[in-house]
């Protein structure tokens, strides 16, 4: 899943302060599952944002909606109404969502209200940790299941650097060493060897390296 | 409004412990200050932050949430989430320029009709000490109400 | 159940009970029988039930307001279909026997329609003599009602006093007034019998040394309770009589009347006094004033209920209530002052010494009432010699006419949790005979529910002003005007006490009439009234979930009462809040479970065995577990009662019953490992026997019954002397060694070794009587033997009195001693040597005993019970014992519904004491179980499945484990297993979950309402 | 010969060699890095020159390289993979090789989360191995990573980092296989304090036979006090500092303990001279130069073979 923050209000405060009427778009996907752009956060937000422009001596008109996946032009077609009486959209989306409001309504200012963190899964309630970068090759086959490129701070492809200690990263010891884990889960696979068998220099053309990447499937495609 | 500032405060108490003991102290005839209204809720567990939110919107200058003590929620720890969101909640208000004083969660037992008296009390005081919230500050400073 | 078809054999057709006393115990029993579908007429010879409790203003241990506690319980009386409330009815005779009792009872003329009478008052007004007055203190006319709850809500007409009936007649509007009314006489057959009179209370007037009745300030501890009620003569204002000024030096003087003190005294001991002086005296000072003085003169603190004794520790250390043992000698009045002048002289200085006091509190105790002497009679049971109803030790609350029980006060003197206890008991003893009343549906009883959806808002707003304690501080009829205007309101009206069933009536004829589809109420806490309003919303037609309670009394009237401006502006807004909060409601339909009619009762002592036996007499399946090898527990080391009974036989005997009963799968060598389920339907783990088998017993009940422990102190030499022995070890030897006993010369036994001491605070209860029946044993092996009893305070409360008295004459030594000054025992080689200060003799003696008896008493089981509270999330007292729902009106219930408690694992009791508290325990379960099903509530949570986005947060957050994401993949909550937190609702991002009756937009709309003119 | 190396000359004689490392200044200081350089001459075979050291932008290693080498004496070129892409990283090889430099070690190099640049990009586009085989493909086959013909291959002497005492310790020897696979010609091992530990490492080492197929240089640095010793055993990431040798440095008066901390490392050469498989010693005396001479002296290391 795409996990996300809400951006400091003071950021989010900025810009929505010159207009007066605000559409406050959540998304039902991703982000409702991480907690940050679902119903809930679109009322909390919307509600803090008024009670601080009162303070300032105005008030704020926001309409709350809440699509089922703003990354889909359908579903962000459903704004066509409540678009025309808003200035500007404040969108609780990842990039994906915020992007798809923008191109679909040209003439009206969008604004994020979330940062897009990274493709994680969560851990347990409340705690979610980044688990691909989607380089476009995967390894995981080879590394025991366990991302190299996404979990060891320096992506190194050939074992653990000098500063794992621990099972720990040396950059933080909330991290654990990627390296650390494939060994352990290839010792428990009885595939201890693959780790002697070096990891060739990685053609990144599929990652973001090779430029914005597209998939078009022909048998599906219109 | 008067110009003498009275403190418009909600509690939202569980029903197991807080209310009870807002009960008790009724019938104990302990006097705590008439600015606390009480919205009677299962467990404070069900307190959602948005209800703070909106409760500051409508109007509130101070909001909190009682709850049973640690370790006797009724419902395990419904206590524990509500306390969480408490936090969160301040963190919020303090981001958007409110002084997070302003809500507090507070925990008794069903026997406690003193302890609740004093907490009424107390938190009074302190919004008094604050002045006046969001609604009436902005009532007050530019004639404007509260919307949503 | 086909098992029931050998039980029905011993049952006659007839289902009904009669329960004679609408008292505590009598309504307590009427509710346990009625709600275990046995038909019961409920008669009482007064004109509304209610009994003693319902004069009282607090009760302790709580200090509750008992008008609160116990007024659902009476309206849930008047509600119970299957109870036939007769008041002003009396028996006259009984004929025929166990199963199938012909009774002729007479009903004494009204003259009042009590379905008429609306209670105004007018003819009291114009003709006070002519209509029924409240004894005692209550000024409040008009009103002849004891108390303002009364059930039923009417007057009643003193006949002989009338002369003129047109002009009465002309007075009522509501034309209740039946002049024509006659005695009416009617025979009815029943299966059994409850006897529940209690009793009367001691008029001081008689005695000539108090100035009872003599002087205004002299008041009897009921007519104290009267004063500081609310419902009182001075609406709770503690004010004295003669100047109607708070007083300042307030004396309690104990055992008026009773032990035996004067010559118009009874010899027992009333069994409540003490506590009751404590509480009244802790009440002044809690509510009235810090300062007001209160002091207690008694001779021995009889605080030997549970938890009684930390009340008496904080009853001195906490609130500084004085205490001074002595036997005031008398009181005399100033006539210009009115103040009072204790004369006494304490056992430490003989000379008198004299004290003056603005008030004087005489605690009076129970004192048979003759009329009930007569009842006796007629019904044909036995009496003993104080004219209590003769039962047996072993058969608690068996009268000694077959089919005939007696509970409460008129068995023996007894506090309200003992009544209550064997009220259930007998209860549970008379259902035994009459098979349950088919199963009616709820529906029965209520108009089906009318669809209200579409309707346009009619609330109804209905005030009450519940005497003083709204009306007297806050403008009701403004209030009802303010917001009678509110939107959405079609009628708001003032409804004097809202919880009378002539304010009820008034309110369903309104709701019908104009069509109104939500209600709210401005009353008392909706904790203690919900379902009184709920019930009427049934009746209506209407779901129960669109009445709204705003609690105007427990918190705006009553907390702000200095402050009535306030109170009044709080009022308003609270009712804003209500009713924008109601408009918002649903209605819910609750959501209910068939329960599991198999019964587990942990522990195999006199208590397990006696709940289990009831309860598989009547068909249940009982699974008894017991840790140890055999059946027993503690009562298998006792030899006798206080009485002389033979405890062994008894123990034997019972062991064989539940052994080789067929319903009953007794399992010793079990402990139990875990457990699961809901109310209703529980699944618990046990390992059994040698192999610790592990098997799962399904049930819908449990009853705790795992007794305490034998208390062993290593104190005075206990365990180092073979000379040193506890009173259970001498009852054992006076049995199987008496020659040894006769040997003895000089016996010394010591009272409270262990118990009423830090870390076994409590009293153990029983020691006193122990030391007693021993002492007395002793006597009969040997007359001549020297014995002293070592003792704080002696408690051989009710008629155990009677034995200490006994002791006494027969020459034993009672020596007090001070918890500063303990005795010391010391080793004298064959023999001890004890030492002690004598207060009386103000010196210290020396004792030398052939043995050194300890009264070691009961040491809650804490292991046990903090390994079964774990997992049965069950609640404990400090002291490591179960604790009940309500110290009070529920003793024998535990906070998890389904699980009862029994025995010495509730707190320190006499086998007796066990057997009632097993057979009350049996008979609650039982109700609960006839019930059929369980009622979960409607407040579950509700997934909206179009709204849900499967974050599993519900699943994770949720504190049972209840929500899971369903085939068509959203969050599923089964409200069979919801408990309704909340919590879920409250985390769901998507905001997609909603408590049914705590929904989003209703919690707005109170704050919408709450601040509706800011808006 | 595979190269003009120095390093490799000494190392093939049969005799201990001995490195020592020196960090370029943070400016444009020329004269600060001959300072330091100057105090090495005759008593090391050649000297680190450490790229972006601890990730604090310093001069370009290959800048400083060039004026040692000017210098007339022997740089080892300290490459990171942290900072540049394969198409930097081989440019400078190349670069640098122009300028006579013929030894170069290949590490990852710190995490840009310990320096003075944090928030910069760690680009990583190869790990140290991969880097390894890079500079080994070039001399080798003459072709770049990517496969084309280079005109004038440069012949480096390659050598790679080991961390004895990392974790999981397991997986060090196989991870210097690893290494030895992708052709390193020297190792220089993270600084020893724990002797017990590296021998262990060594036995899994000669285990595989990997000490016949490269040259391994013990690491050494001198303690200036024990608040450093403390600082490395708790701060510096898979460092280890048994907690005897911090007490000993405690155990002397302050101004006592640099001297202590030049004995305790005169001492682990002593001991590491007798291990089978070590080939030489790696001083890093961190802003401490002036200090290794003295150390080789007094391990008896002088003089420094001519080759």
């Amino acid at each position: 899943m795409i996990t996300a923050v809400r951006k400091p209000m003071e950021e989010i405060i900025a810009c929505v302060s010159p207009y007066d009427r605000i559409l406050l778009a959540g998304c039902n996907e991703c982000v409702s599952v991480c907690s940050v752009g679902g119903r809930k956060e679109v009322s909390l937000l919307s509600s803090a944002l008024q009670m601080h422009f009162l303070k300032q001596g105005k008030t704020l008109e926001i309409q709350e909606v809440t699509l089922e996946r703003q990354c889909d032009p359908e579903y962000v077609e459903e704004l066509v109404n409540s678009v025309d009486s808003a200035d500007a959209v404040l969108s609780m989306a990842c990039g994906c969502g915020v992007q798809t409001v923008a191109a679909r309504f040209r003439e009206k200012p969008v604004f994020p209200a979330v940062n897009t963190a990274f493709m994680g899964a969560s851990e347990r309630q409340g705690v979610w940790s980044e688990r691909c970068q989607g380089c476009g090759d995967c390894v995981l086959g080879i590394t025991g299941g366990i991302c190299p490129i996404a979990r060891c701070s320096k992506r190194l492809m050939n074992g653990p650097c000098g500063g794992s200690t621990k099972g720990k990263c040396e950059i933080d010891t909330d991290i654990d060493c990627a390296w650390q884990l494939i060994w352990d889960r290839l010792k428990a696979l009885g595939l201890e060897n693959r780790i002697e068998e070096i990891m060739e220099a990685k053609d990144w053309r599929t990652s973001r390296d090779g430029g914005p990447r597209k998939i078009v499937r022909e048998d599906l495609a219109s | 409004m008067s110009n003498t500032f009275e403190p418009e405060i909600v509690a939202f108490c569980c029903h197991y412990c807080a209310y009870t003991a807002a009960d008790m102290a009724g019938s104990k005839r302990l006097s705590y200050p008439p600015n606390v209204k009480i919205i009677r809720v299962p467990c404070t567990g069900k307190v959602d932050a948005i209800h703070i939110m909106k409760a500051f919107q409508k109007g509130a200058d101070g909001v909190y949430v009682a709850g049973c003590l640690e370790g006797d929620c009724h419902f395990k720890n419904g206590n524990l989430r509500a306390a969480r969101r408490v936090q969160r909640v301040q963190a919020l208000l303090d981001e958007i320029g409110i002084d997070s004083r302003r809500v507090e969660m507070i925990t008794m037992s069903a026997g406690m009709g003193e302890r609740f008296a004093k907490t009424a009390r107390e938190f009074t005081e302190k919004i008094r000490e604050l002045g006046p919230g969001p609604v009436k500050a902005a009532e007050r400073d530019f004639g404007l109400s509260a919307a949503g | 159940m086909k098992e029931y078809s050998d039980i029905e054999a011993k049952q006659s057709g007839n289902r009904a009970v009669l329960v004679i006393g609408g008292g505590m115990g009598g309504i307590r029993a009427a509710l346990d029988l009625a709600e275990s579908r046995r038909d019961v007429v409920l008669i009482d010879k007064s004109y509304s039930i209610g009994g003693l409790m319902t004069r009282l203003d607090r009760t302790f241990p709580t200090n509750n307001c008992d008008l609160c506690t116990i007024s659902p319980h009476l309206s849930e009386s008047g509600r119970q279909l299957l109870i036939d409330l007769k008041p002003m009815t009396e028996v006259e005779k009984v004929e025929g026997e166990a199963g199938d009792f012909r009774v002729t009872i007479k009903t004494k003329p009204r003259y009042i329609d009590v379905e008429k009478c609306t209670a105004c008052g007018e003819c009291v007004e114009k003709f006070p003599d002519w209509v029924h007055f409240t004894p005692g203190l209550d000024p409040r006319a008009p009103t002849c009602m004891r108390y303002p709850q009364a059930t039923p809500y009417a007057f009643s007409v003193d006949a002989e006093k009338v002369t003129d009936f047109k002009a009465l007649q002309e007075v009522c509007r509501a034309g209740a007034i039946v002049p024509e009314d006659r005695e009416r006489t009617e025979t009815l057959s029943f299966a059994s019998i409850v006897l529940a009179t209690g009793a009367e209370l001691f008029d001081p007037s008689v005695l000539d040394n108090f100035g009872g009745g003599k002087y205004d300030n002299v008041v009897t501890g009921l007519e104290y309770e009267r004063i500081m009620s609310a419902s009182g003569p001075t609406q709770g204002w503690l004010e004295r009589p003669s100047d109607r000024k708070r007083p300042s030096r307030v004396a309690w003087i104990q055992c008026v009347g009773s032990r035996g003190i004067n010559s118009a005294d009874v010899p027992y001991c009333s069994g409540v006094c003490c506590m009751y002086a404590l509480k009244e005296a802790i009440v002044t000072r809690e509510r009235f004033a810090e300062d007001i003085e209160t002091s207690i003169f008694y001779m021995d603190m009889r605080t030997c209920g549970k938890d009684y004794e930390l009340y008496l520790n904080s009853a001195v250390d906490d609130y500084g209530v004085r205490l001074i043992r002595c036997r005031p000698h008398s009181v005399v009045e100033d006539p210009e002052t009115g103040n009072l002048s204790i004369t006494y002289a304490t056992d430490e200085e003989s000379c008198h010494k004299i004290e003056v006091f603005d008030m004087v509190v005489l605690s009076t105790g129970f004192r048979v009432d003759e009329q009930v002497l007569e009842l006796a009679g007629r019904l044909g049971i036995d009496l003993d010699e104080h004219g209590f109803a003769q039962t047996e030790n072993f058969k608690p609350v068996a009268t000694s006419r077959p089919g005939i029980y007696a509970c409460g006060v008129c068995e023996s003197p007894k506090d309200i949790p003992e009544t209550m206890i064997q009220a259930s008991a007998a209860a549970a003893e008379a259902g035994i005979q009459t098979p349950p009343a088919p199963q009616e549906q709820e529906e029965e009883f209520f108009p089906p529910e009318k669809d209200i959806s579409g309707e346009p808002l009619r609330v109804g707003v209905f005030v009450c002003d519940c005497g003083a304690n709204i009306g007297g501080v806050i403008e009701v009829d403004e209030l009802v005007r303010n917001t009678g205007g509110l939107a959405g309101v079609e009628l708001a009206e003032a409804v004097g006490y809202g919880c009378s069933s002539e304010s009820i009536n008034r309110m369903e004829q309104l709701i019908t009439a104009k069509g109104l589809n939500r209600v709210v109420i401005g009353g008392c806490s909706p904790r203690t009234h919900e379902t009184k309003f709920q019930d009427m919303m049934r009746r209506c037609g209407l779901n129960k979930y669109l009445v709204e309670i705003v609690n105007l009394r427990d918190q705006d009237t009553w907390p702000h009462m200095d402050q009535p401006e306030d109170a009044q502006e709080k009022a308003f807004r609270l009712m804003e809040m209500g009713i924008s909060g109601i408009s918002k409601a649903r209605p819910l339909t609750e959501n209910t479970l068939p329960i599991n009619q198999n019964v587990l009762v942990v522990g195999g002592g006199v208590a397990g065995m006696n709940s289990a036996l009831l309860l598989a007499d009547q068909g249940f399946r009982v699974y008894l577990v017991e840790r140890e090898k055999e059946l027993g527990g503690l009562a298998r080391n006792i030899r006798t009662t206080l009485e002389g009974e033979h405890v062994g036989a008894y123990i034997s005997d019972l062991i064989e019953k539940v052994n080789s009963h067929n319903r009953i799968q007794v399992m010793t060598r079990t402990i139990i490992v875990d457990h699961k389920g809901r109310p209703g339907r529980y699944t618990t783990g046990i390992q059994t026997g040698r192999g610790m088998h592990y098997m799962q017993i399904e049930h819908g009940v449990a009853i705790m019954a795992t007794g305490a422990l034998a208390n062993r102190p290593s104190q005075y030499l206990l365990g180092k002397h073979d000379k040193v022995m506890t009173q259970m070890d001498l009852d054992v030897k006076i049995e199987d060694d008496p020659q040894s006993v006769r040997d003895m010369d000089q016996v010394v036994m010591i009272q409270c070794v262990g118990s009423r001491e830090p870390g076994n605070p409590n009293c153990s209860r029983i020691c006193c009587q122990s030391a007693v029946k021993n002492a007395l044993r002793l006597k009969d092996a040997n007359s001549e033997m020297q014995i002293f009893v070592l003792y704080r305070d002696i408690r051989t409360y009710g008629l155990y009195e009677d034995y200490y008295r006994e002791a006494r004459r027969r020459g034993v030594r009672f020596i007090r001693y001070e918890p500063e000054k303990r005795p010391e025992v010391r080793d004298a080689g064959e023999g001890l040597e004890v030492g002690v200060y004598d207060p009386i003799l103000g010196l210290p003696l020396e004792i030398s005993a052939d043995a050194v008896i300890l009264s070691t008493g009961f040491a809650a089981d804490d292991e046990t019970t903090e390994d079964l509270s774990m997992m049965f999330h069950l609640t404990r007292s400090d002291d490591g014992s179960f604790l009940e729902d309500h110290v009070k009106l529920r003793p024998s219930d535990m906070s998890v519904p389904g699980f009862f408690v029994a025995g010495t694992a509730h707190s320190p009791k006499s086998i007796r004491e066990s057997i009632t508290q097993a057979q009350a325990a049996a008979g609650r379960a039982r109700s609960l179980l006839a019930r059929q099903v369980i009622n979960l509530g409607a407040a579950v949570a509700k997934v909206d499945g179009a709204k849900c986005a499967a974050c599993l947060i519900c699943v994770r957050v949720c504190p049972f484990n209840v929500p899971f994401i369903n085939a068509d993949g959203y969050s599923e909550i089964d409200p069979a297993l919801c408990h309704g937190c909340g919590t879920c609702a409250a985390e769901c991002p998507a905001r997609a979950i909603q408590l049914m009756r705590y929904e989003d937009d209703q919690i707005l709309a109170k704050l919408e309402g709450l601040f509706e003119r800011m808006n | 010969m595979k190269t003009e190396s120095r390093l490799e000359k000494v190392l093939a004689s049969g005799a201990l060699a001995v490195t020592s490392e020196c960090g370029p200044p943070r400016g444009a200081r020329p004269e600060k890095i001959k300072e330091k350089a100057e105090l090495l001459r005759n008593c090391v075979d050649a000297i680190n020159v450490t790229d972006n050291q601890t990730a604090m932008v310093r001069m370009s290693s290959w800048a400083a390289c060039i004026i040692i080498k000017q210098m007339d004496l022997d740089p080892v070129f300290q490459m990171v993979t942290r900072d540049r892409n394969r198409l930097a990283m081989q440019a400078d090889i190349i670069g640098a090789y122009s300028h006579g430099i013929n030894t170069m070690l290949c590490i990852s190099g710190d995490h840009p989360h310990f320096g003075d640049h944090p928030m910069a990009a760690n680009v990583y586009d190869l790990d140290s191995v991969q880097l390894l085989q890079t500079a080994v493909k070039m001399r080798e086959q003459g072709v770049f990573q990517g496969g084309k013909d280079i005109d004038n291959p440069p012949k480096m002497f390659v050598g790679a980092a080991a961390n004895p005492f990392a974790d999981p310790f397991e997986l060090r020897v196989l991870r210097l296989a690893k290494k030895v696979r992708a052709g390193a010609d020297f190792i220089q091992t993270q600084c020893i304090y724990n002797p017990d530990k590296f021998e262990q490492w060594m036995e899994g080492v000669r285990g595989k036979g990997l000490h016949e197929k490269v040259y391994i240089l013990a690491g050494i640095t001198p303690m200036k006090s024990a608040g450093m010793a403390r600082y490395m055993k708790n701060r510096v990431p898979g460092m280890d500092v048994p907690d005897e040798v911090v007490k000993r440095m405690e155990s002397v008066p302050k101004e006592k303990q640099p001297e202590e901390g030049i004995k305790i490392a005169v001492e682990s050469i002593d001991r590491l001279k007798e291990v089978k498989g070590v080939s030489g010693f790696h001083i890093m005396a961190i802003e401490w130069e002036e200090k290794v001479s003295e150390i080789v002296e007094r391990s008896g290391l002088m003089p420094r073979p001519e080759v």
